[in-house]
């Protein structure tokens, strides 16, 4: 990589950091407080997988829209979901995300274009695909994104919007976080094709797998595929092989993974680490660069989950309120 | 004022709707009917002839879908997320199955979940009820899973009058829309006004007065129970008959109204009885009208079974006006 | 194709013939007594479509399981399901396969290893993977093969079993009968891919793609598929393209299609006068052994409708049994 | 004889049918818990940890399952068809909505729709309620849904001894069974017998006698109905609590001779209420019990809304012990 040709500017890569440290010492805390109790419901962290998120999120804009997962704070952070409302939300708080009614598996923010975290897996698939579906009506240039993971990627709504998709011709990327996990099973078990090109092409769909921990291959290949989406080429699917560096939810004690599996990993395939590297050695960005981030990004999690801990519980009324528009 | 059938108030409904709202987009499986197919361009117009005469004038707002009830109706859930206002079919209310939990666990919940930021109008426009010999998958009445669910709202007309207008209401509500059509009375006559009008949703109307009996009821079996009135009245005994025309919201206080006139209750519903419709209504009057009632509350349903396909069969599951009628008096003899 | 070495004998070449025969005089006569209006219900018929249930069934024994769609009346005849039966079943009586209670849409009977009809498109494929499970488990060497059309092959419960086929090595065979048309939607707008052997391969599996109106094209390809799955080679998928000769359910006037369409292909592509060409070309059968068979299948269709139109309806308290085993 | 917790005894139950009988297989996701990875082999045992130890004795016969709702329940139900018992985890409730025509449409409606001529011995076991912040997709109870739907069985126990009981006549049972476990009780515990037995379905427990009213309830509600008894009986108020054990078939000979003799009835359910299986036991008393009832049934349920994940809404949304007590108060009151 050098300096010249290199394909994000120093502002693009300073924000592209911020976004995968944010990610990453988002879900560092949340784990450290979730085991002091304090923090209730299930959670499912997204630490080791930021650049997949952060890679793709880099081509969307307002207009576009996404559908996430049950493991959704990447993907909340990377489409600029406040890092504040985030940590009320998890905490219950009448100040998060969505008032402390969804949780950790429900934050939305449509005015982002995040359509929501996803407690059914599949689930966002065909939400994704009636948001290209708008964007092709009101000719806004948008497009949409759908994330699974490997699990979820066997699941029948996820299967019948990726026929939808090409059927329509819409402006949708599918992708596929295959972490080499659903739980405790498998990828090499539960999902009967070797590659995910395969799975794509038997809907007629273009598909590409990258390294997702690799945020320079991820932005390159989701940009390709969000520029043809844009310009009405239709939907294609990306697959991003990633890394979980916890267990599937907080509590999980992991021990269908190998004996020093995920310490192997954490020091050899951190996105984090690879793409502070990848910068240093193309000389786009100093050490001091990415300090400065550490420090903004520390300074955030810390006074928001200060802010969260503070923060009013919802009154009871509002058990009753938000079921109906109309009433 | 036009005699329409209730086919015809509806398609005109979509008419004066999309006509209005350019955000209006209608889907489903063969709604246009033909798509790709070398013949005619809209062949079918829905497996009812519903949309008949829509795709030539709003062209691309209509779409065929493929076989896959949960992608399209989440894609129209999805839509109306973005701003759309889609109408989407799903052809026969058995099919829930298949795409329920965009439904119950998407739609209903989306405003909730991400506290009161969200809003979703997207109407799903079904048909059910037996008496077509299409058997235990195609002829079920499945309103009460619908109106089990917080979130979202069940319509379910029994003339072409209001079937005009709660679509038209359903399309302009914020709120996921359920509209149940019952597959025996889509060409059922009656006035339509030519002009655009809106039945707001949760008023019950009383098709019927009288001062011995409330009958409440819905959709199809409104036809039954009028049958019945017709029949009762020759003896004197007068009903007061309630179409219910949205099961939630539900028009409650018609209802309690009516039984503390009428003293009597009969519910009566094409579904099996357990935690149906009918229990519901009937359960609500126990506890909020229980003072008024003078004898207990009379159930007509289909049995604990699944639909039949013999027509003999059918014809004994599917509550008659007979029944109706003998369940009243029963009422009234207790 | 020379007479030495045919792959079938004449004994399996008669029973072919008689089998797509009976199917095809079946639907024939539906088809004129439907428009009477004696019969009640929704009727899909299988006319013109009978060379890809029969070549395929040929392999099957009782021991052997399928699941079939809405147009199911080949697959159960060709299963082995008694005629005259099925007749009273479509008339709704008492004698009928299902006592009157299931009609055209759902017929089955499981001691012929018939899982039943299925008005739910795409319902029976994980129904076959259940049955195809239980074989593996009864060591009974038995297969399962599941039905759907080009439709359904969008349905999100039939993409799922793919995979689960797959998964679980099961010895399972998915058909797609694909007829061009799903009610008035074309095969062409509905599915994405090009060819079913793309979409198998999306799961792993597979597949073939034949001349579904050539029985011994398809008796070959489902022979191989079979007989692998019989030995614990796992499962695969055949695309049959065949022929529909009526409308979608009687009653359907067809203006999608294009004019002289149907005459055309009823005129060519017919896959009774095809086996009668094939046989006779090759010397293995004479006219007058068709015209036998022709005879005998003739004298069953009128025996079945008349018996069906003698028996009795079933009594009303049969509308609450069988509700329950135990009540 | 021996305590137990829910999950033990559920265990337990699998151990000792999956010995005497050959046909009983397990299967879901994650039920071994780590088919295909590189670690231990029985990692999970469910997500509760349900299945712990099954699958070092039965091996095969427990199968780890893709994510695949609809083809895995799907194949549940077609081998229980062909002569096996399976018992399919559908690990939420809440995940109906994409399995569920494999439930109401086919197992469901077989026996019927094929003429009697078939039989579907699945048990289909699944985590329902709220209580643990899961939010709204993750914590409903969602069995009137099932209640609702004739051909099939619907178990909820709550306590070890009925959840072993139950569990075993569910798998000997040849009907489709939705065994129904609330997530907040696993860890109560009871006197289990160590031996084989099972609990005939159809049959309510009296869990405490009372001559001032009946509280008719099931699941993890009737903790909360024994609390709130408890609390009554301190002002001399004696429940009577019915524990319906399975809501289909109900046993609504014991809930009519308990109103018998109360005169009061007060129904509980953690569902919101619409269509819920109290609305349908209020109205079976209403219709079969009305001239007992010397007052306006009561009914404590979760309000018309989705479950909210914060601990403080969550609160308000279950019913409490001292909601149900206000409402047999103002039953008593009326
Ligand atoms: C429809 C549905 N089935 C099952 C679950 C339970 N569940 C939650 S996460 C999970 C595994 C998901 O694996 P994957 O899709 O690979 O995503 P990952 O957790 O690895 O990010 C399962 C089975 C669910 N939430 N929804
Ligand atoms: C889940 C479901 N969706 C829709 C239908 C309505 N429907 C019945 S047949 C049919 C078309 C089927 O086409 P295909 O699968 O190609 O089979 P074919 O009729 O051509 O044999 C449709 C949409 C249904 N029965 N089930
Ligand atoms: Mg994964
Ligand atoms: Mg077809």
């Amino acid at each position: 990589m050098s300096n010249d040709n290199f394909p994000l500017s120093r502002d693009e890569l300073l924000r592209a950091y911020r976004t995968m440290k944010t990610i990453r010492e988002f879900e560092e805390r949340v784990h450290v407080e979730f085991a002091t109790g304090d923090l209730p419901g299930f959670v499912h962290l997204y630490a080791g997988e930021e650049a997949a998120a952060t890679g793709i999120m880099m081509h969307l804009g307002p207009n576009d829209h996404i559908a996430s997962t049950h493991r959704g704070h990447g993907h909340c952070i990377a489409k600029g979901v406040d890092v504040k409302g985030m940590f009320a939300e998890l905490y219950g708080r009448a100040t998060g995300t969505c008032r402390g009614k969804g949780g950790s598996m429900h934050i939305a923010d449509l005015d982002m274009g995040m359509m929501g975290a996803n407690g059914i897996l599949g689930a966002g698939a065909p939400l994704v695909c009636g948001a290209a579906l708008a964007s092709k009506y009101k000719k806004d240039g948008g497009v949409a994104v759908s994330f699974v993971g490997d699990g979820a990627s066997n699941a029948g709504n996820f299967l019948e919007s990726l026929n939808l998709a090409a059927v329509w011709d819409l402006p949708a990327i599918f992708v596929v976080e295959n972490n080499a996990y659903a739980q405790s099973t498998s990828r090499d078990y539960a999902v009967a094709v070797d590659s995910y090109v395969d799975r794509a092409a038997g809907f007629g769909l273009p598909g590409v797998t990258v390294d997702g921990t690799d945020f320079f291959a991820v932005h390159e290949a989701a940009g390709e595929m969000i520029a043809r989406a844009r310009k009405g080429g239709g939907p294609s699917l990306l697959e991003c092989s990633m890394i979980r560096f916890y267990g599937h939810f907080e509590g999980d004690a992991q021990t269908y993974r190998a004996a020093g599996e995920v310490e192997e990993l954490r020091a050899n395939r951190d996105c984090l680490t690879r793409f502070a590297q990848q910068v240093a050695q193309a000389g786009v960005l100093e050490q001091a660069d990415l300090d400065s981030v550490d420090r903004e990004v520390a300074a955030l999690i810390d006074e928001g989950v200060a802010e969260a801990q503070q923060a009013p519980h919802p009154s009871e009324d509002q058990v009753l309120t938000d079921v109906y528009v109309s009433y | 004022m036009a005699q329409q059938t209730i086919r015809q108030a509806i398609n005109q409904a979509f008419h004066q709707e999309m006509e209005r709202d350019s955000t209006v987009i209608l889907m489903g499986e063969d709604i246009i009917g033909g798509t790709g197919s070398p013949g005619e361009e809209e062949a079918w117009g829905g497996a009812m002839g519903i949309y008949k005469g829509l795709y030539r004038v709003y062209g691309d707002r209509l779409l065929d879908t493929p076989l896959s009830e949960a992608a399209f109706v989440g894609a129209a859930i999805g839509a109306a997320t973005c701003g759309m206002r889609p109408v989407a079919e799903l052809m026969f209310i058995d099919f829930l199955g298949v795409c329920f939990d965009q439904i119950f666990n998407q739609a209903a919940k989306f405003r909730y979940m991400f506290g009161g930021k969200a809003q979703t109008p997207v109407v799903i426009r079904t048909m059910y009820g037996a008496g077509l010999s299409a058997a235990a998958q195609h002829s079920q009445t499945l309103t009460s899973m619908f109106t089990h669910v917080p979130g979202i709202k069940v319509v379910c007309p029994s003339n072409p009058y209001d079937a005009k207008g709660l679509m038209i209401e359903a399309i302009r509500d914020n709120d996921p829309v359920i509209y149940c059509e019952h597959k025996k009375i889509y060409d059922t006559t009656g006035d339509v006004p030519e002009e655009m009008y809106s039945i707001p949703f949760g008023e019950a109307d009383i098709r019927r007065d009288g001062d011995d009996v409330t009958i409440a009821t819905y959709g199809m079996m409104v036809h039954r129970a009028l049958e019945a009135a017709d029949q009762l009245a020759a003896d004197g005994i007068e009903c007061e008959v309630v179409d219910l025309r949205t099961l939630s919201p539900l028009d409650t206080d018609t209802i309690l109204e009516s039984v503390e006139n009428t003293g009597h209750l009969v519910v009566v519903d094409e579904a099996p009885p357990r935690c149906s419709v009918a229990a519901d209504v009937a359960a609500q009057v126990a506890r909020d009208g229980f003072r008024d009632l003078k004898a207990p509350v009379g159930m007509v349903t289909a049995p604990h079974t699944p639909v039949p396909f013999s027509p003999e069969l059918e014809k004994h599951f599917v509550p008659s006006a007979d029944k109706i009628a003998a369940c009243v008096r029963d009422t009234l003899d207790d």
